[in-house]
């Protein structure tokens, strides 16, 4: 009473005032360009589509058009064209592709959805932040080939999701090579002699891991 | 061998203190005797000028800085010198910040007062330069010496309300105008315990000079405490009164109410833009500067050296020193207080800071008849005038603050 | 030194004429007020500062400001400013007083043959002013001072409403 | 004079003509003014400087948040909540969770109650903190409280951003659990918040709670009577503040808060100071419940094995969630048809419904006075309009 | 014409007399009469300090001490006139003197 809340105030301000030159815990500004804070690694700002090889982008992307995100997406802002043929993916498999994939980036609104709902791990969510352009209609809409980016990208801003990713996915084709190399077999121990060496080729895939870096060509 | 010594410090010394003034009587030597005054003035009045417009320029950055340090950021830290890396603390910074107010665009209002909306910021620059006429910057720099310098003081600062008063009506705008009256009642209210804070100081040293009250202010007790009036019991209680009342005058929260800006956008600057917007700005600070430059006068001792080993350092930097940290107060109070309501703001005035500056009066009546009371009557006699003023202080505070306090709370069971 | 004199009395003369004629109140409030501020001018001419100092803090400090506030407490709407008919007439009856009094002054002024006025100013220093307050006019200022608390008084209880929530303003 | 100068320029300084209040001014406060936190606006009526009027008028930010959600799927509803009150996503994502749970009838495993209440609590550690900074701003403290207070915010979103992925839109809750786990570097760092936040807090009340202006400011200023508070339907802290005993964390005990030991803090006399107070008191309770939480946690799953995040189609039916939000009760009400979309999306926003009292509490007090009115009030613009 | 000093000080005071006067006469509002007799109250003001410098002066400080008492009152007018004016305000919702008829509100 009668100023003395006043002259405490005045001590606690001189405090923080003095603190701020020695105190780093007082003084929390990051002068941004210059300086910049790691980002948390669940940092997440506008999804990328992941491709198996960054030699090839459009040849190895993980999406299949299935159009789930698309449906999915709160405020609507994938469009993806379905293509008419199949081309084999990744492990070599055929499988249709998005002849169309863009992200209207100025709509998206970076809640992570499309990321839950796809089945194939095909599109995650990118860290890049300095998005700011002067073009702000065609600029901020990121077709598939500005969406495409490589595994091993993945892998540097999300390493921990990123190998549980992989794990699973080798988990998952291993599997799947096992089980088709056992239908193989099975059918070759039905069939020995004709199609022995079809066998072998059936599952073109399987003798590849899931390639987590780009093969060193 | 030592008297030499002493001899040879005591003309450099002076020297020193009369530097100014050499340098001025300098450059005007060769002008015949009845233009050499003309020019004296004038190169005064540019000192002062270019003096308080650095000043003004300094204190903006200083302002942000330590406002940023208190809210612990670093404060403007960018502009250096153009095109090179150099940052210098931000330093650049009015200069930046100048260039950007002299290109911006200027807007007058359709339906404003285009007159009185160009006067009111040359009107309130004026007047606040006008101030600075008085008051003693050193011991022998003084650019008007007057016999009723305190007097020309308050009257040239009574004339910046009435700029205050313009701006806000010739905006045409209702936030401007709400500023505007708040303004008159602001001002009206404190230019009483303003004026009535230093009576008892004119009383005292029998002078309405400012030249004259500082060197009534000379020497020291025992040898270190000086004899500024703040040391006194009523210099204490006068210079609280005025301090606070000099906030309120330069509409430095907490007492910013003609400008709050979390109610009247900007109050009678809200219409104003670019350069006189910028006018606006440094009137402000000059009103500010020279209210804190007559504190110093009228209280802490002028240009006065603190100690007297210390009077070797010339007077004009004591008195810069002093008004520096006065400037600071007023930032670092800023910094942390919220602003009054209107009417607690005049209630403050009315209630509590005239009452207090009245009986601060008769406390320095009191102190005038005991002038020759020594020795160890002299403790009785400040505690009779401590007493006289705490006693008052804790009553009329209680009064005034009766109905607010801390509470505690209870929990739901 | 007469062209100073001139230079203030014309300028002094000039607001106080367009104050008086202006339609805007808050022009002529304005106006009057640089008005006032020209006579202060004079007196700091005339070598009374102590005076014009105090008709600046008075004046322009104080006496404004009540203006101001009045003129904005009883904002008008924009019948008020119309000129009530037979104002013309008024107007020019004020103008023939008013002729007629200045007439009478200056024939006056210039009629009276002065005493040799003094050629040195006469100087008055604030401690003579305070000396005499003190002393010769000691009585006019106790009287002053009373007349000023009850018109203080006085101008409260005028302004107080009869409304509670008007407090001490 | 001032009228037909006035009249002249733009609809925000037309003159109030009233034959028995010649001097009335109306001031239209907003929605682009320093201290509506946000595009609102407040047409107040002043006698000199006393409100006579005040007109609140709102929805320059709808955005037809609620037949979105009808048109959306469930999932799809989740981002959305973080956009209503922006400050508080979490905990507008646990009752719309809550609410969607209830519908389908889907349990949540321990440790993502647990995990809820936490970050249910450190959002309201965070809502408070912005207030008092805000509340402080508005009485025109130059920054320095909200500066404070923003430092200490950042800290906690940080820990959202670290755990979620987005500092304010954290989109975290899914039904039947969380979207992510804490990690137990997480977990640490928020423990050392929360330990630390005792000593900012201490250092903040000392800083503004002792302030004799801002006692002389808001108490007594902006009195909300108990019964009023009650028929208006006014919820949280600014409930309590009038004294009524009023909170959803005991009267439901939703989540796992009955495990919890914590006090409701009450006002006595519902204005501006003490509803700032009840704010600070509740800080401290949830850093209470805080510890409790960390110390409890329980280590499991996250997530229900059984819930669906595609396809989810609750059964026809109704549910109304509601959890204690930082601002108030903040409650879903959803119809389902039995298709993916909710048939009826309604929110019932505290923001708004606590505004809803604005004129009451404003009325015979100063522009300014309104302004902290409206600050202690403690609305978020994208509730209030939706 | 060759005019004494003291000739255009009266001079001066007297044209600032007659315009307050014409002011206070022909204006109906009250403020602005208030502020003519003001002006007038200036001008004899102005006489005091012209007599003061060039007349005969028997005491050094009368004229000054005139003028200083003078504006005292002058600012207690003020005041008080202005109270009224606001009174009257208050009473007849306009400040017109011609309307201004009743003691009683």
């Amino acid at each position: 009473m009668l100023g003395s809340g006043l002259l405490q105030g005045l001590a606690v301000t001189a405090k923080n005032l003095v603190g701020s030159f020695h105190d780093p815990a007082r003084l929390t500004t990051v002068e941004y360009p210059e300086q910049r804070t790691k980002l948390p690694e669940a940092y997440r700002n506008f999804p990328f589509l992941v491709s198996e090889n960054a030699t090839d982008p459009m040849g190895t992307l993980r999406c299949v058009a299935c159009q789930i995100c698309e449906k999915e997406c709160p405020p609507q802002c994938i469009y993806i064209e379905k293509s008419k043929d199949k081309k084999p993916d990744a492990t070599g498999r055929p499988q249709l592709y998005p002849t169309v994939f863009d992200i209207d980036t100025s709509v998206c609104m970076s809640c992570q959805i499309c990321v839950e709902v796809c089945p194939f791990d095909a599109i995650k969510m990118d860290q890049v932040f300095e998005i700011a352009t002067t073009d702000r209609f065609t600029a901020l809409l990121l077709d598939r080939e500005q969406l495409a980016k490589p595994n091993d990208y993945y892998h540097t801003i999300h390493p921990t999701e990123a190998a549980e990713v992989d794990a699973r996915l080798a988990a998952e084709r291993k599997a799947a090579a096992e089980k088709a190399a056992a239908a193989a077999a099975k059918a070759a121990a039905a069939k020995p002699a004709a199609v022995a060496g079809l066998g072998e080729a059936g599952a073109p895939g399987s003798s590849t891991p899931a390639t987590t870096k780009p093969p060193a060509a | 061998m030592s008297a030499a010594w002493t001899n040879i410090a005591t003309s450099a010394h002076s020297l020193l203190e009369r530097l100014p003034l050499l340098a001025r009587d300098f450059t005007t030597d060769w002008l015949p005797e009845s233009a050499r005054w003309l020019a004296n003035s004038l190169i005064t009045i540019a000192t002062v000028v270019v003096a308080f417009a650095s000043l003004f320029a300094l204190l903006t950055i200083v302002e942000r800085k330590v406002l940023a340090r208190v809210q612990n950021r670093p404060g403007p830290n960018r502009v250096g010198i153009p095109f090179t890396k150099i940052k210098l603390f931000g330093l650049g910074q009015p200069l930046a910040d100048g260039i950007k107010m002299l290109t911006k665009e200027d807007i007058v209002p359709r339906a404003a007062d285009q007159v009185l909306h160009f006067l009111a910021p040359v009107a309130l620059l004026a007047f606040s330069i006008l101030t600075f006429a008085v008051i003693p910057f050193g011991r022998q720099l003084v650019p008007l010496e007057l016999d009723a310098g305190v007097l020309y003081f308050f009257a040239a600062g009574a004339a910046t309300e009435l700029a205050v008063f313009m701006a806000g009506w010739a905006s045409h705008n209702k936030y401007s105008l709400l500023a505007a009256m708040r303004a008159l009642a602001q001002l009206i209210s404190y230019e009483l315990p303003l004026l009535l804070s230093i009576v008892p100081v004119v009383m005292l040293a029998g002078s309405l000079s400012t030249v004259g009250i500082v060197e009534k202010q000379a020497g020291w007790t025992w040898g270190f405490v000086p004899h500024w009036h703040v040391f006194t019991p009523w210099g204490a209680a006068g210079f609280a009164i005025f301090f606070v009342a000099a906030l309120a005058e330069s509409n430095r929260s907490p007492f910013d109410r003609p400008e709050a800006e979390s109610e009247l956008i900007a109050g009678h600057l809200t219409e104003y833009s670019g350069f006189k917007y910028a006018l606006f700005f440094m009137a402000e600070y000059f009103g500010m500067c020279a209210l804190c430059g007559m504190g110093v006068t009228l209280f802490l001792g002028g240009w006065q050296a603190p100690l007297p080993f210390l009077e070797i350092i010339p007077s004009y930097f004591w008195f810069a020193a002093k008004l520096l940290t006065l400037l600071f107060v007023f930032m670092w109070i800023r910094a942390t207080l919220p602003r009054l309501r209107i009417d607690q703001l005049t209630r403050l005035a009315w209630k509590f800071l005239v009452p207090l500056a009245l009986i601060n009066l008769g406390v320095a009546v009191f102190w005038a008849l005991t002038a020759d009371w020594t020795g160890a009557i002299r403790a009785i006699r400040w505690i009779v005038a401590g007493a006289l003023i705490v006693g008052p202080f804790v009553l009329i505070g209680r009064k005034l603050s009766s109905g607010i306090a801390p509470r505690t709370y209870r929990y739901a069971t | 030194m007469t062209a100073v004199l001139i230079l203030i009395a014309v300028a002094t003369l000039c607001t106080a004429a367009v104050a008086m004629a202006l339609r805007n109140l808050i022009h002529s409030a304005l106006l009057l007020i640089a008005s006032w501020t020209g006579i202060a001018a004079f007196y700091l001419w005339a070598g009374a500062e102590f005076v014009a100092f105090a008709q600046v803090l008075i004046y322009v400090g104080a006496i404004s400001m009540v203006v101001l506030f009045a003129v904005l407490l009883t904002r008008q709407s924009r019948a008020d400013v119309a000129i009530a008919p037979g104002s013309l007439g008024r107007v020019v009856l004020a103008l023939i007083a008013g002729g007629a009094v200045l007439g009478v002054l200056v024939g006056a002024v210039l009629s009276t043959k002065f005493a040799n006025s003094s050629a040195t100013t006469p100087t008055v220093t604030v401690k003579q002013i305070g000396q005499s307050l003190g002393g010769a006019h000691a009585a006019a200022l106790l009287v002053i001072g009373v007349l000023l608390t009850v018109a203080l008084l006085g101008a409260v209880v005028l302004a107080t409403t009869d409304r509670a929530e008007k407090e001490d303003a | 004079m001032i009228a037909s100068g006035l009249q002249t320029t733009g609809a925000h300084v037309r003159e109030v003509h009233d034959d028995f209040h010649g001097d009335l001014l109306e001031v239209s406060m907003g929605p682009h003014h320093p201290s509506t936190h946000g595009v609102f606006r407040m047409q107040v009526t002043l006698d000199g400087e006393t409100i006579v009027k005040l007109k609140p008028v709102f929805g320059y930010l709808h955005r037809n948040h609620e037949k979105l959600g009808e048109n959306t799927s469930y999932l799809g509803s989740m981002p959305y909540t973080d956009r209503l009150d922006y400050l508080n996503s979490m905990t507008n994502n646990w009752a719309y969770a809550l609410a969607v749970e209830k519908l389908a009838g889907q349990p949540v495993p321990e440790r993502a109650e647990y995990l809820r209440i936490i970050l249910a609590e450190l959002t309201r550690l965070l809502n408070h903190t912005c207030l008092a900074g805000f509340l402080l701003q508005d009485s025109g403290a130059s920054g320095t409280p909200l500066m404070y207070a923003f430092r200490e915010r950042e800290k906690i979103l940080d820990l959202f951003e670290s755990l979620s992925g987005s500092r304010m839109m954290c989109n975290f809750q899914r039904f039947g659990g969380c979207r992510t786990d804490a990690s137990p570097e997480w977990l640490a760092a928020a423990k050392k918040l929360t330990d630390g936040y005792g000593a900012f807090l201490d250092e903040y009340e000392r800083l503004i709670t002792g302030n004799e202006i801002l006692m002389a400011r808001t108490q007594g200023v902006g009195v909300l009577k108990p019964d009023l508070a009650i028929s208006a339907g006014i919820t949280g802290p600014m409930l309590r503040a009038t004294g009524v005993d009023y909170d959803l964390r005991k009267v439901d005990a939703y989540g796992f808060y009955s495990r919890f030991a914590f006090r409701v803090p009450l006002g006595d006399h519902g204005d501006t100071y003490d509803r700032y107070m009840i704010r600070v008191l509740e800080m401290r309770e949830s850093i209470e419940i805080l510890q409790q939480a960390f110390r409890d946690l329980p280590a499991g799953p996250i997530m229900d094995p059984k819930a669906k995040l595609r396809g989810f189609r609750p059964k026809t039916g109704e549910a109304y969630g509601r959890i204690e939000g930082p601002k108030g009760e903040i409650g879903f009400y959803l119809i389902s048809d039995g298709t993916p979309n909710p048939y009826r999306y309604r929110v019932r926003p505290p923001s708004l419904i606590n505004l809803t009292v604005l004129e009451d509490l404003c009325l015979g007090h100063t522009v300014a006075d309104a302004v902290i009115i409206l600050g202690s009030i403690d609305i978020v613009l994208g509730e209030v309009d939706r | 014409m060759n005019l004494a000093p003291l000739q255009l000080c009266l001079l001066f005071s007297s044209a600032l007399f007659c315009i307050g006067l014409i002011g206070a006469l022909s204006r109906s509002n009250t403020i602005l009469v208030l502020l003519g007799i003001e002006l007038m109250l200036n001008a004899a003001n102005l006489n005091f300090i012209a007599f003061w410098r060039y007349g005969a002066n028997s005491e050094p400080a009368t004229g000054v001490m005139f003028v200083i008492f003078a504006i005292a009152v002058a600012a207690a007018e003020a005041a008080v006139g202005l109270a009224l004016v606001i009174t009257i305000y208050r009473h007849q919702k306009n400040i017109r003197l011609q309307d201004a008829t009743r003691l009683k509100g």
